[in-house]
């Protein structure tokens, strides 16, 4: 690491740490919002319309409920587990915003090791997961636990596999220097030269952020909620935001690797890279409203049986293709 | 080999799935949003809601009830409840003409309690819309409403006076031009909701012609 | 799982358990197309029998009647259908039947419902605990007071059924028409008696 | 309370229990079905109660699970969370009172329900039916079996984890529910059918919209076989999960999409004909895969054989009255004797067995409820599969559970 250490670099993270959670708090309404009223539109219902025009308040008012409630443990949870999991879920995913270039000026922590950081502080999501399922002493809880471990550490490893492959290509791990490396027009991105790499990089994160259809973890039909079925009122909202969180890293780290980061056809900016990232999270949307729930075992089939195989092959060819 | 071929036309299949969840994404909905809308009154034409009385054609505010008690004994679940009219008090007339009687050795000539109800109530909270006493009237005095959107806070908002709910709807009847009264057949009974008058019936779009 | 050539009638089939009464009935009348009166202690060997020919069993209804308690179980086959009834008569003081859950595991719900209802035990069902009714429940809802029981003759009396009678062991009077074989009381009395059996339960 | 020894049945204490015992009894805290069931239980196995308040238990359905894992060593339902005790009322109600009940013991295939206590009592007291009347029982009937069939479908996918489809299925169910109202006044528990006929005619309106109906719903059911039927992760999900080999129907007495997803070719509407279903060429879809996926296939075929009779029904709808001129009146007096009705509900055969002795009330009504035996072959079917298998497997029978408690 070669950031040398001064006030003025602490000051410019501690501002940035600040305002990633004004970006990932608003976030969380607009994807509440946003994945409500897809959900709405897929299935022909208006989706929320009621709070604000076309609801656009309801997000704020869920949040609104979500902190004005009582905070409840069950009698015989581990108050000091049970509490420290949603804490714990969320703060981390803060700090894997910094290393994230939104554009070249706006950047947390231009650090040169911004993959390793990111990938490093991910794991900190699947403590968080286990802790709540075993700290609140309920026995779904701690199936969903038991599942969030297996799923998580799993995929972790067809996700890095994928990544190291552009790293290899880019020969860097940091995130600025990878969009440098690509262009500004759709075919000088990254996904042209690695579409295995990308559907990899996709599919895995969709098993890391736990979302549908690789949502086992909570998988409200077979274990009501899984890990947070005891959590209610912000102890339930910081999971909430921590998923949203998650999504939105997933998505910002795979724009940055294969879609040319901030960088258009015209005009490179912010606006790109935030484009990009919606985008995805759309689709990720659309994929929960659309599929049904894969069973556990396939979930862990898929990925030591498909995705790990392919990564390595991705990977090797890689780095046959750059030593030539 | 053929494995893997067979996997990705399985893969095929998910494709295949978001292409008709993202074209219903772009169809219209198809939820009528009550209560700026509500269903087409062809479409409550039909719904059976709790049981009303009918009105004699000449005086519709006085049902066609004989208070025989035939759709009390009926009911399965005991929600109904009518009792006759008091025996009105004899006039002077009528006095005399039994002291008479009663006089001459014959048996007096009582006035005959009217055929028809002093109460008549009705408890919808236990009803099931079966219809045993709508079937049952031998005058066709009970027939059901078309509330669809029938409210209540309270418990006791789903017991009605049924004599006083007929009386309020004739007095709304007459108040309203005939062609309106076709549109909002539910007037003003009490627990009865507003919109049904305010509210425009016919602009709505029901799910039965999406 | 049994051959479609292996099929024979009931009458065929219970032959050897000897029993009490066997008939053939008129479908379009009761909607049953054989009805017999077995022994509690053949019980077992006829569901052995009817499983093995490809029975299957449909329910099993007590009945409380003035001759005692009884169960009825239905019958019938997937392959060329037709109800069987067979109908067991038990003491009211001491209402037992073998379970036949060993052989058709279906009966166990059955079973345990119509001991909900009826309080008839079944010896050696797998998990004879209450299936609708609350553990710890007193009283059985469907028994009848004394003054409601209605002759069995009278329940199952279907005109013509004595010309279609196939055995009929010496002794067996349960379907005789009794001396009241009409409605055993005005209806008045039954709907108190009933009311009265609820209040016990 | 129960004493720690009753948990464990190897004789060593709860493993909970602390120094001062207090948490022991909080750990065993449960009614009798769970000691029981955790007696029989490994210590190392995982007890769970699954309901009866779960989003997959349909209603309020109680399955005790026995876990290695998620594998499931032993499973058992607890019933009774619905009960009404039907067959009491029965017996205090005259049979046109009890009618009622009869849309409340299955409120999705209400009709069948309907159809199987009218004609007990038909076939007991020799009530004759017009001809148009049986039409329209046949119509609305298959109506209600198809909306039957559109909710479980939904609910189905709900179960596995997809959510849009259910609301796909409540578009067009909606459509049969405004049909369904014209002929019944009610949108769910039906009660029209009456001893010697039907409740209202078939007004022009109700024609004219099953006639819509039926090519709307054509145009729609490949969209559900594209999105759903051929979706790998669903067919990965219930194929071969959940086999009922047909010994198992059998020795359990299961019926419908049940039996018929096993290859046997049960349906109480050819077995025992009833009313005018001989008249309509219509076919019993019958799958050998034995799996969820068989029952699954039989009822999606189901809803295009139950379109055809309705079609042809529809088309030639007799002209006539909807009630026999000497139809009974509501306070008639069932005459003495015994007589069983079979009908084929949307879940299977449904019984109704009536006794009388010749008074007011029947003496003695028996409810055979499809589900009740549908639902007793799961703890066998269930066990050695994963959790997520139990939810598949519980949907694939297609319960409803006011019907299996009645």
């Amino acid at each position: 690491m070669n950031a040398t250490i001064s006030f003025d670099s602490v000051l410019h993270v501690v501002l940035a740490l600040v305002g990633v959670a004004v970006f990932v708090g608003l976030n969380g309404l607009l994807l509440v919002y946003a994945e409500r009223k897809v959900a709405g539109f897929i299935q022909r219902r208006p989706g929320p319309y009621e709070v604000g025009p076309q609801g656009i308040l309801q997000a704020v008012a869920d949040a609104l409920k979500l902190i004005g409630k009582q905070l409840v443990r069950p009698d015989r949870a581990d108050p000091l587990l049970f509490w420290m999991a949603p804490v714990l879920a969320f703060f981390p995913v803060l700090l894997l915003f910094l290393p994230i270039p939104f554009s070249p000026l706006l950047t947390g922590w231009d650090v040169n090791l911004g993959l390793l950081l990111i990938l490093a502080f991910a794991g900190f999501n699947v403590l968080a997961l286990l802790l709540a399922g075993w700290g609140s002493n309920n026995k779904y809880g701690l199936l969903g636990a038991a599942r969030a471990v297996a799923q998580s550490v799993a995929y972790e490893i067809p996700l890095l596999l994928a990544v190291l492959a552009i790293a290899f290509q880019e020969g860097t791990l940091s995130l600025t220097a990878i969009v440098g490396g690509q262009g500004g027009m759709p075919w000088q991105w990254n996904i042209v030269v690695q579409p295995l790499a990308f559907l990899i990089f996709f599919v895995s994160a969709l098993g890391e952020t736990n979302r549908a259809p690789f949502d086992l973890p909570e998988a409200e039909s077979e274990l009501t909620a899984g890990f947070h079925t005891e959590y209610s009122g912000m102890g339930f909202g910081m999971f909430f935001l921590a998923e949203y969180a998650n999504m939105i890293v997933a998505c910002s780290v795979c724009t940055v690797l294969f879609l040319g980061g901030w960088k258009g056809p015209f005009l490179d900016g912010a606006w790109w890279f935030l484009a990009k990232v919606y985008g995805l999270l759309l689709s990720m949307m659309w994929f929960r409203w659309t599929y049904p729930r894969v069973r556990f075992d396939q979930l862990l089939n898929l990925n030591w049986r498909w995705l790990l195989p392919l990564g390595v092959l991705n990977l090797l060819a890689t780095a046959f293709v750059m030593k030539l | 080999m053929a494995s893997i071929f067979r996997t990705l036309a399985d893969l095929w299949s998910l494709v295949v799935g978001l292409g008709i969840t993202g074209k219903q994404f772009c169809k219209p909905g198809v939820t009528v949003h009550y209560p700026r809308a509500e269903v087409t009154p062809e479409a409550a034409a039909s719904f059976r809601g709790p049981i009303e009385l009918i009105g004699l054609d000449k005086d519709p505010a006085k049902p066609k009830c004989i208070a025989c008690m035939l759709c009390v004994s009926a009911c399965p679940s005991n929600c109904i409840a009518v009792t006759r009219a008091p025996t009105p008090k004899p006039t002077p007339e009528e006095l005399k003409a039994m002291a008479e009687a009663e006089a001459r050795g014959e048996k007096p000539k009582k006035p005959a309690p009217p055929k028809a109800p002093g109460t008549w109530t009705y408890d919808f909270s236990l009803c099931s819309l079966c219809g045993s006493c709508v079937e049952v009237c031998p005058v066709d005095s009970i027939g059901f409403s078309r509330d669809i959107y029938m409210v209540g806070t309270k418990r006791e908002d789903f017991v009605f006076d049924q004599l006083a709910r007929l009386a309020r709807k004739a007095a709304a009847r007459k108040a309203v031009p005939k062609a309106e009264a076709k549109a909002a057949p539910e007037a003003a009974p009490p627990p009865a909701p507003a919109s049904s008058e305010s509210g425009a019936p016919g602009t709505a779009t029901p799910a039965s012609e999406a | 799982m049994t051959p479609e050539t292996a099929y024979v009638t009931p009458d065929v089939l219970l032959a050897p358990l000897d029993p009490a009464y066997l008939a053939d009935e008129t479908p379009a009348r009761t909607g049953l197309r054989w009805s017999a009166f077995l022994s509690a202690d053949a019980l077992p060997r006829a569901a052995t029998l009817l499983l093995q020919a490809g029975w299957h069993l449909e329910d099993i209804c007590g009945l409380d009647v003035r001759e005692g308690l009884m169960a009825v179980y239905h019958f019938d086959r997937m392959t060329s259908p037709g109800r069987l009834a067979i109908r067991v008569l038990m003491d009211r003081a001491a209402p037992v039947l073998p379970s036949i859950a060993d052989i058709h595991q279906g009966a166990e719900w059955h079973e345990r419902e119509t001991a909900d209802f009826y309080g008839i035990a079944f010896t050696g069902n797998p998990n004879p605990a209450p299936l609708l009714l609350p553990e710890g429940m007193q009283g059985h809802p469907l028994l009848k007071g004394e003054a409601a029981r209605a002759p069995l003759a009278a329940l199952l009396a279907v005109p013509g059924r004595e010309d279609t009678v196939l055995r009929k062991a010496e002794g067996f009077t349960l379907l005789d028409p009794a001396e009241d074989a009409k409605p055993a009381k005005p209806a008045k009395a039954r709907a108190a008696a009933t009311e009265e059996g609820a209040d016990n339960a | 309370m129960h004493s720690t020894e009753t948990l464990w049945s190897n004789g060593t204490s709860c493993p909970a229990a602390s120094a001062d015992g207090g948490c022991a009894d909080d750990q065993i805290a449960g009614d009798g079905y769970t000691c029981r069931f955790e007696q029989g239980a490994r210590p190392e196995s995982l007890i769970l109660n699954m309901g009866p308040q779960h989003p997959s238990t349909h209603g309020v359905l109680r399955v005790l699970l026995e876990l290695d894992g998620e594998y499931i060593v032993r499973a058992e339902p607890v019933l009774g969370y619905l009960h009404r005790m039907h067959e009491k009322m029965a017996e205090v109600k005259t049979p046109a009172q009890f009618m009622p009940n009869m849309g409340r013991v299955d409120y999705l295939h209400a009709l069948a329900w309907n159809w199987a206590y009218v004609g007990a009592v038909e076939k007991l007291a020799g009530i004759e039916i017009p001809e148009r009347a049986e039409y329209l029982r046949v119509i609305t009937c298959e109506l209600n079996r198809i909306s039957s069939h559109l909710l479980w479908w939904g609910a189905y996918l709900l179960d596995l984890g997809a959510f849009t489809p259910i609301m796909y299925a409540f578009d067009d169910r909606e459509m049969l529910l405004d049909l369904l109202q014209l002929m019944t006044g009610s949108r769910l528990t039906y009660s029209s059918f009456r001893f010697g006929g039907v409740y209202t005619d078939a007004s022009p309106a109700f024609v004219q919209g099953v006639r819509q109906f039926i090519p709307h719903l054509r145009s729609r059911l490949p969209m559900y076989t594209a999105l759903v039927t051929e979706n790998i992760i669903l067919r990965r999900r219930i194929e071969e999960v959940g086999v009922i080999p047909q010994d198992m129907v059998t020795r359990y007495g299961a019926s419908g999409p049940v039996a018929r997803g096993s290859g046997i070719a049960y349906d109480v509407r050819r077995a025992e004909p009833y009313s005018v279903y001989d008249r309509f060429d219509y076919e019993i879809p019958v799958r050998h895969e034995e799996c969820s996926m068989a029952r699954y296939m039989v009822r999606m075929a189901e809803i295009e054989q139950s379109l055809r009779i309705i079609e042809q029904a529809i088309e030639s709808l007799p002209d006539g009255e909807h009630m026999h001129p000497k139809a009974p009146k509501p306070s008639f007096k069932l005459p003495a004797g015994e007589s069983y009705f079979a009908v084929e509900g949307a879940r299977g055969k449904i019984g109704v067995w009536i006794a009388s002795d010749g008074g007011k009330t029947p003496y003695r009504v028996k409810l055979r409820a499809p589900g009740f035996s549908n639902l007793a072959l799961f703890a066998e079917c269930a066990r050695g599969t994963l959790l997520a298998d139990a939810v598949a497997i519980l949907g694939s029978l297609d319960m409803v559970i006011p019907e299996i408690d009645r």
